[in-house]
């Protein structure tokens, strides 16, 4: 996967300033975003995949893009579709048809989240502060999504470059954990 | 001049930059890169402490962290951090430190008459008496006891600082950076593994720093240090941690390590965090930690000026300072004689070496005779002179018959001890693995590894320096090995010089003086002698653990790392029973005592717990409203408007909501879809209610239980289609409940085709309550006809509002007319502004959880958690008309069938309402039948909720009775602490009872 | 026995201490004793101790499989209050306050209880509601405990910070005035020596490996390290091994058993006056007579014998422990160490007779059974003694979990809205 | 801070990121109405507590959600098996003696 498929979708938001701009890391918060959580079971899933358009990814903490979608592993039948926030309810509304009685449960979950990108040399240290997970690049290749924890708020981590992370919170979380970044970035401007 | 003890030249120290300090308020030089110990020691100080029982004075004993005397307190801006050992305080430019435990100065002492009435302290005196008469206790005794223990001073303002914290993974972690550690690090590097080398000293090197009678690969060991650092350096695989320890050991090669990053500079930066946790977790750990050498006891072995041989040793060269100038040297092993060669290269007189063997090695004897040094073999200190500076030494011979005869007196202002090396096993401990013994090397060394470990070097028991690092490569090779299957051939360095020491001895020397009168010091900062650990001997403490509690042996802030070996050789010497017998103590975390704001990290002030706002939040600020905490959650509690306290101001938004309409943020309340074809049938098994029949667009409020029968939380639920539910839930249940749903689903019926998903946050609710609900919503409606003959009483539409969908509830928790309009979070503020400004045209009202209270009282609602405590029934709260009677089960149903939950005599839930309609009864207040119960009276119930009731104009309770629904009309009281308060059981329902107002 | 005094001590002085006996011996068990009690803690000790003095039985043993106090009873934070919310729990604790008062005394050893007062610390609305409650049922039921409004709180404990600013303001307090500390080794040694004196066998490092019982079911001894040993009455009080030892004799019990860790900091001059506890940001605290300050940490999560704990939880007691009190961030934590903790569904303990004839159990203490050391003890002594419940343990059953009929600690503090 | 492997998401993560469910293959009884009063007592509230080998419930809360069975000695603390939700019990005694306990 290429970061700039991710980077296709998910965008910085340009009415916002940047939440931190260092030469080594910086935090900029993305622009809204449609999230459906689709649930399901195995044999409805090249329907979904066909009438989102990008294929759901069957292997854990696997991410699938193709142009302005990703569809992301979250469990074994849950996923997450991200597109950008115009296509909402024509997606909702596509997957619903194709799907159809077979099984299965797609909720808009397009605000309970917030996204910020967190990139440069020290974006994987900087979450290190918080989060437990190994981020070098073998253990979490670009790619991975994944749920975990930072400090003590909930989060979603998607590596979409080397050096880019999408982390997503709840909205009531986001002021916690863009927060902590902040401060725990602040030693870097020591020279 | 300054600095009388600092050598001519030689140590590691930069002697280009004078530094200088103040040590109880006296201002004296040192260098950089000296300790606060070695900058001391330079200026001739080695008085700087009390001990904790006698408060004798006492001097820096060692050069580690291991330091049990030289204890002190550091100032600086306003920041206070007691406690500190000197020998690990690195010197910087103004460093400001006081010495402790004394009053009113170090050198004259009041507590110190303790040491003269110290037969009547011996060990474990405490529980003996201070028990007459009894009320002594708390008034006199304790308070005296405890102003007189304790050791430093306790910060007295909240600190400055800040502390980082970092999660880490590696192949290797590796503790320690002397010969082994290094070597381990460097064998394991090399493979390509990944590794983290900490040490707790500023530089790296361990006893390579103070080693110069040696060399590998023929530098000296302190160049080969630098070159192999700047090897490691250069490595993109390695970390390197100077000034961080490794102290404590978990489960599953969980490493924690403490770096201190600003202690040592003068003024740093405060963007910098003072330290960091590290949190590793390692696949492998090589544990590098050492050997610390041991004390000898002796009568009167605590005077200052007494130290440990390589302590002594370490000061010489690598710090450049001369503990003394006349030094004895007394030692049961070889390593001490290389401290006395040391110094007399340095031309520090060597009064002699006076050591325990009656026959030390040939070729040690051999250089002393060359260099002119008296050696007393087979001799041992049996007392020492001196009061705040020791300045002789008793010497005595050891008999064949095993009596000690005089030695004569030798004169020194210093003394160097060693009675040999114990290995550092306290990692290796913590780890879960069990130390064996070891008689060859007279010491507890590590056994099996439980964890994915491996100790190396003198941490085990290995000395000597090519043999320590042959072992430290060895053990990186393996490590990496094991970490990650690779492994890779580096060239070993070779070490010539740096033999293992041989010798040491463990408990107390044999004296010839009256055992009675005199003081042989086991652990030092907490004053036991070796008399004490026999006394708890005799006493019947035969457990090691016993003799620990009872004497406080190995107790204090150096852990024992000094004195446990020699208090278990006294210990079973006194038991008669080997030392393997007698067991050892745990070795527990953290290895050197670490800062509470480390573990704490960045949860202070905000950061404690995450502050969860509503998108009301601005809104609320602005307008002056007031804010309780729910959970993590900010929830606004009323808004006072002109000065208004909360009892007016709830009155007031109680009357508006009442007669015209208000406005209220209900988005923390848990929501939660549920969603597939079994949806309903789900809600069925999990909801005391019947679910099946409920029609698309209609809600009905919904029960939940625990398994138990017990009511755990409730909310509205909502059925948007046939296949799709929108549950809510209280606001601090809304995790649990969601937890427990999966819990149901996943484990008991993962049959079912159904799936949930939180919608708390997905949602911004705003709930208009009154008459004019329907009128301040209607301009902002579209695509749901409001009126009530489409949309009655528990009905749910989807349509939109100001254009963004929404999701309308028509429902009500105050018993008006009321919508909760769902809308996309990020449309919240939206709406929220929106409808603000609306209700403005009605005169209407924004309220809180407060005005929300009493709204519902008024009508009887329970409030889960408040009117119940997990304790009550669906028929004790008067709810059974929310039971399915036709359902087969859902959760608690069998409970509910449990003798007690259908005995007779269980609180229900009533009114009250007070005699006095203007007394308002407490929430928590006691229900009896008695009008003045006796003490010990069992109470009828409790209150559970109770508010001033302005549409009643009266005060209203609820409450959990006895009974109580057969006690209506009937008279029980309150007993208050001003007297009783007569009340009359009545309903649950005081407004509106007909419900007239909620269908229109 | 010979009597402890300042006198005493002073005699002793002139003879360098050489003749103080010993506290307890060390005896081989005999073949068979009256009762036998398994596990050498502070429950334990204390219902042998009381079995001799007030029930006239002396023949018994006491078995440790380790060293007597070695369990929690050395390793908790010592607080002692009764302030608890239903009718039972109150005076099972204050029962034990009432024996508090006096034990130095008793047993002629001093066990440094300190009224130095409890003072548990109400944050939000739900908070206050649930300690006004405490309070009220406790002055209906007689026992001490009373409010204290923000200012009140910093004024009995100084260092307490009450700023509105923190996360989760102070909104006030409930105090015990009668509440305080002990000193825990104190505890189980005093009432070792006091049962030892009155002719009880305490046997250490011998494991109890198996319960003997008769055809009819009947207890008939135990099994142990050190060989059978016949009694027709056997105790179990081995806190967080008491599912390991009922099962031995079929006795399935309620019971999960977790890792409790509790720390030190480095001793330092007086700091804090009195005992804190916050039940909604999980931490309590109290400075010991040496100068430690005393944190208590809460439970791991999952069930342990390991006697350790993880790291996160002593990282949150701590940040809860720097919230409230600011200065203490630059102490140093010396020790920290795990306790097992046997827990109830409800909260408290059972103290009761078992299906099994002559074998009785005191367990499910939680992390709360050193305060009622002297009334468990007591009372277990009794429902042994007289193969009935003492009034003031006849609500503890094991029979109440099946009736529904909890008492129910845990569900009183429970939180909604 | 316990090690835990997810058995869906085939990683290791830290504790925090997981829920303890307590005792696992404790069924709630298919029909409860049927059951006597002990079997619910033992069903709601009764454990075996094990010292040693032990099956227990997790659930990967703050990941994918999913619960799962792992088996662990609770002496060493030391996990010996990891296996999906609905999986019959392993042989608890095979386990223990091939950990060589």
């Amino acid at each position: 996967m290429s970061e700039l498929l991710a980077n296709d979708l998910i965008t910085p938001d340009a009415g916002e300033s940047p939440l931190l701009s260092l030469s080594e890391v910086s935090i900029l918060k993305a622009a809204p975003l449609t999230r459906l959580s689709l649930r399901a079971r195995d044999a409805s899933l090249k329907d979904a995949g066909k009438a989102f358009g990008a294929a759901l990814p069957v292997n854990p903490l696997l991410a699938e893009t193709s142009k302005k979608r990703a569809a992301l592993w979250m469990g074994p039948d849950e996923w997450t579709l991200l597109a950008p926030e115009e296509d909402c309810q024509a997606l909702f509304t596509a997957i619903e048809e194709k799907l159809g009685d077979q099984p299965h449960s797609l909720v808009d979950i397009s605000d309970r989240s917030e996204a910020i990108i967190v990139s440069g040399e020290k974006a994987s240290w900087l979450l290190n502060t918080g989060i437990f997970i190994d981020f070098s690049i073998e253990s979490f290749p670009v790619g991975t999504v994944t749920r975990t924890v930072f400090h003590k708020s909930p989060v979603m981590v998607w590596r979409t470059g080397t050096d880019t992370f999408v982390v997503e919170a709840w909205v009531s979380f986001m002021e916690y954990v863009t927060g902590l970044l902040v401060q725990s970035a602040q030693e870097l401007e020591v020279a | 001049m300054s600095q009388p003890f600092r050598t001519e030249k030689g140590g590691r120290i930069d002697r280009n930059e004078q530094l200088t300090f103040t040590f109880d308020g006296e201002q004296m030089q040192g260098h950089k890169g000296d300790t606060l110990a070695s900058a001391l020691l330079a200026n001739g100080v080695h008085l700087v402490g009390r001990s904790f029982k006698y408060h004798r004075p006492r001097g820096i004993i060692s050069s580690g962290s291991e330091e049990p005397n030289a204890l002190v307190g550091i100032y600086r801006n306003g920041d206070q951090t007691p406690n500190l050992r000197a020998t690990q305080v690195e010197l910087y430019q103004g460093l400001e430190a006081i010495s402790q435990n004394r009053f009113p100065s170090l050198g004259f002492d009041i507590g110190a008459i303790n040491d003269l009435m110290s037969p009547l302290f011996p060990a474990g005196f405490y529980y003996k008496t201070f028990m007459w008469p009894k009320s002594f206790w708390d008034r006199v005794y304790e308070p005296v006891i405890r102003a007189a223990a304790g050791l430093g001073k306790p910060p007295k303002k909240p600190d400055h600082d800040f502390y980082g914290n970092l999660y880490a993974h590696c192949d290797v972690l590796v503790a320690g950076s002397g010969p082994s550690g290094l070597a381990a690090a460097l064998a394991a590097a090399e493979t390509g593994a990944k590794v983290i080398l900490c040490d707790e000293q500023a530089e790296f090197g361990g006893s390579l720093l103070s080693e110069n009678s040696a060399s590998v690969d023929g530098k000296e060991p302190a160049d080969w240090v630098a070159v192999t650092l700047a090897r490691l350096g250069a490595m993109d695989n390695v970390t390197l941690l100077p000034r961080t320890t490794a102290f404590g050991y978990f489960a599953h090669n969980y490493v924690a390590l403490a770096e201190r990053i600003t202690d040592h500079i003068a003024n740093p930066d405060p963007k910098l965090p003072r330290e960091r946790l590290w949190q590793v977790r390692a696949k492998e750990v090589v544990i590098a930690a050492g050997a610390i050498e041991r004390p000898l006891v002796f009568p009167e072995n605590d005077r200052p000026g007494i130290l440990l041989a390589d302590a002594g040793r370490t000061y010489l060269n690598r710090y450049g300072v001369k503990v003394g100038h006349k030094v004895l040297v007394a030692t049961a092993s070889d390593s001490a004689w290389q401290a006395a060669f040391d110094m007399a290269d340095h031309g520090v007189e060597v009064a002699a070496i006076v050591d325990l063997r009656e026959t030390p090695p040939k070729n040690l004897m051999a250089i002393a005779e060359a260099r002119g040094i008296r050696v007393e073999a087979g001799c041992v200190v049996t007392g020492t002179l001196g009061r705040k500076r020791v300045k002789a030494a008793l010497l005595g011979r050891l008999m064949t018959s095993g009596q000690v005869a005089s030695g004569g007196q030798v004169e020194c202002d210093a003394l160097l001890m060693s009675g040999g090396w114990t290995p550092t096993v306290s990692l290796y401990s913590q780890s879960r693995g069990k130390v064996v013994w070891d008689g060859d090397k007279g010491a507890f060394v590590p056994g099996k590894s439980v964890q994915h470990e491996r100790s190396t070097g003198a941490s085990k028991g290995l000395y000597g320096l090519q043999a320590t690092l042959e072992d430290g490569y060895a053990a990186g090779e393996n490590a990496a090995k094991a970490a990650t299957g690779k492994s890779a051939k580096i060239a070993y360095s070779t070490a010539t010089g740096g033999e293992a020491s041989n010798g040491g001895t463990l408990g107390a020397l044999p004296h010839d003086r009256n055992a009675s009168r005199v003081k042989a010091f086991v652990d030092y900062q907490n004053d036991v002698t070796a008399k004490d650990v026999k006394l708890a001997v005799r006493e019947g403490m035969h457990s090691i653990e016993h003799i620990k509690r009872y004497t406080t042996t190995g107790m204090a802030t150096d852990q024992g790392r000094l004195s446990n070996m020699n208090a278990l050789k006294i210990a079973s010497g006194a038991l008669d029973r080997p030392l393997t017998d007698v067991g050892l103590t745990t070795f527990r975390q953290p290895f050197t005592p670490t800062t509470f704001g480390l573990f704490a990290g960045v949860s202070r002030g905000d950061f404690f717990d995450p502050v969860r706002k509503t998108p009301s939040h601005d809104w609320v600020v602005e307008n002056g409203g007031v804010f309780e905490d729910v959970g993590q959650w900010k929830r606004t509690w009323y808004f006072p408007k002109n000065g208004e306290d909360m009892h007016a101001a709830v009155a007031r938004e109680c009357k508006i909501a009442r007669e015209s309409v208000g406005l209220f943020d209900a988005s923390t309340l848990g929501k939660i879809e549920v969603v597939g074809p079994d949806a309903a049938e789900f809600l069925e098994r999990m909801y005391t209610n019947p679910w099946k029949k409920l029609a698309t667009g209609r809600c009905r409020y919904g029960l939940l239980l625990n398994d138990a029968g017990f009511i755990t939380d409730d909310g509205v639920i909502g059925r948007l289609a046939e296949g799709r539910f929108h549950v809510t839930t209280t606001t601090g249940g809304a995790p649990s409940v969601f937890a427990r749903m999966e819990d149901y689903l996943q484990t008991e019926w993962p049959d079912l085709d159904v799936w949930i998903t939180s919608t708390t946050e997905q949602y911004a609710v705003a709930a208009v309550q009154g008459p004019k609900a329907r009128e301040v919503i209607a301009p902002f409606i579209e695509g749901i006809d409001l009126s009530a003959e489409n949309l009655p009483h528990m009905s749910v539409r989807e349509g939109t509002f100001c254009g963004v969908p929404c999701r309308l509830f028509r429902i009500s928790f105050t018993g008006e007319l009321g919508f909760e309009i769902n809308v996309s979070r990020r449309h919240g503020k939206m709406m929220w502004e929106t409808l603000a400004k609306e209700i403005e045209k009605h005169s209407g009202t924004a309220y809180g959880t407060e005005t929300m209270h009493v709204l519902r009282a008024e009508k009887g609602y329970i409030i889960v958690g408040q009117d119940t405590d997990g304790t009550v029934t669906p028929q004790d709260a008067g709810m059974t008309w929310a039971i399915g009677k036709k359902k087969l089960d859902f959760v608690g149903k069998r409970g509910l069938e449990r003798p007690d939950l259908k005995a007779d005599g269980r609180p229900q839930f009533v009114g009250l309402l007070t005699t006095d309609p203007k007394v308002k009864l407490e929430e928590g207040a006691q229900v009896t039948v008695a009008e003045n119960p006796a003490t010990g009276t069992s109470a009828e119930g409790h209150v559970t909720s109770s508010y001033y009731s302005p549409a009643l104009d009266r005060t209203i309770a609820l409450a959990m009775v006895k009974n109580g629904q057969a006690l209506e009309g009937k008279t029980l009281y309150v007993p208050m602490p001003e007297g009783s308060i007569p009340v009359e059981v009545t309903g649950t329902v005081f407004y509106d009872k007909e419900g007239a107002r909620i269908n229109v | 026995m010979k009597r402890y005094s300042f006198l005493e001590l002073a005699k002793n002085a002139f003879s360098a201490h050489q003749n103080w006996g010993r506290q307890w011996r060390a005896p081989e068990p005999k073949a068979e004793y009256d009762v036998v009690i398994v596990g050498a803690g502070g429950h334990g000790l204390a219902t042998a101790y009381y079995l001799a003095k007030e029930h006239g039985i002396r023949n018994i043993a006491v078995l440790e499989k380790g060293w007597l106090g070695g369990g929690n009873t050395g390793r908790n934070t010592t607080i002692v209050r009764s302030n608890y919310l239903w009718e039972e729990s109150a005076a099972l604790y204050n029962h034990a306050i009432g024996l508090w008062q006096n034990l130095s005394q008793e047993l002629n050893y001093n066990v440094m209880y300190s009224a130095r007062g409890v003072m548990m610390l109400a944050h939000t609305v739900h908070d206050v509601q649930v300690a006004q409650r405490h309070i009220h049922a406790n002055r209906l039921a007689g026992v001490q405990n009373e409010w204290l409004t923000p200012e009140q709180a910093k004024e009995y404990c100084p260092p307490l910070n009450i700023s509105k600013n923190i996360r989760y303001p102070v909104m006030g307090a409930a105090l015990q005035r009668v509440g305080g500390t002990a000193r825990h080794d104190g505890v189980a040694w005093g009432y070792a020596r006091g049962a030892d004196d009155l002719g009880v066998d305490i046997i250490q490092n011998c494991a109890v490996t198996g319960i003997r019982r008769s055809a009819d079911g009947a207890v008939e001894g135990v099994e142990t390290a050190k060989g059978f040993i016949k009694a027709k009455k056997v105790g179990v009080v081995a806190a967080g091994h008491t599912s390991v030892v009922m099962d031995m004799a079929g006795v399935r019990l309620p019971l999960e058993s977790f890792p409790l860790q509790a720390l030190v900091s480095e001793p330092v001059k007086p700091a804090f006056p009195c005992v804190v506890m916050s039940n909604t940001i999980h931490a309590y605290i109290s400075q010991s007579d040496k100068g430690e300050l005393v944190i208590g940490a809460g439970t791991d999560q999952f069930v342990s014998y390991a006697q350790a704990g993880g790291i996160h939880i002593t990282n949150h007691t701590i940040d809860a422990i720097c919230e409230l009190f600011p200065h203490f961030r630059r102490m140093r934590m010396l020790r920290n160490w795990g306790g097992i903790v046997d827990t109830t569904p409800d909260r408290s303990p059972i103290l009761s007779k078992t299906p099994v004839q002559g074998l009785y159990v005191n367990c499910g203490w939680g992390t709360g059974g050193f305060k009622a050391t002297p009334g468990s003890g007591h009372v277990f002594a009794h429902t042994i003694a007289k193969d009935e419940p003492h009034p003031i343990n006849a609500p503890f059953t094991i029979e109440r979990f099946r009736t529904g009929r909890l008492i129910d600690e845990a569900a009183a503090a429970a939180v909604a809205h | 801070m316990l090690l835990i492997y997810c058995p869906y998401c085939d990683v290791e993560r830290a504790e925090t990121e997981f829920h303890c469910g307590g005792e696992a293959h404790i069924a709630r009884p298919s029909d409860p109405s049927q059951t006597s009063e002990e079997e619910w007592v033992e069903f709601l509230y009764m454990r075996s507590n094990t010292k040693g080998v032990a099956a227990e419930r997790w659930r990967h809360i703050h990941g994918c959600g999913r619960f799962f069975n792992a088996v662990r000695d609770t002496v060493s603390d030391k996990f010996l098996k990891f296996y999906k939700a609905g999986e019959t019990m392993p042989d608890l005694e095979k386990i223990s003696k091939e950990a060589g306990k």
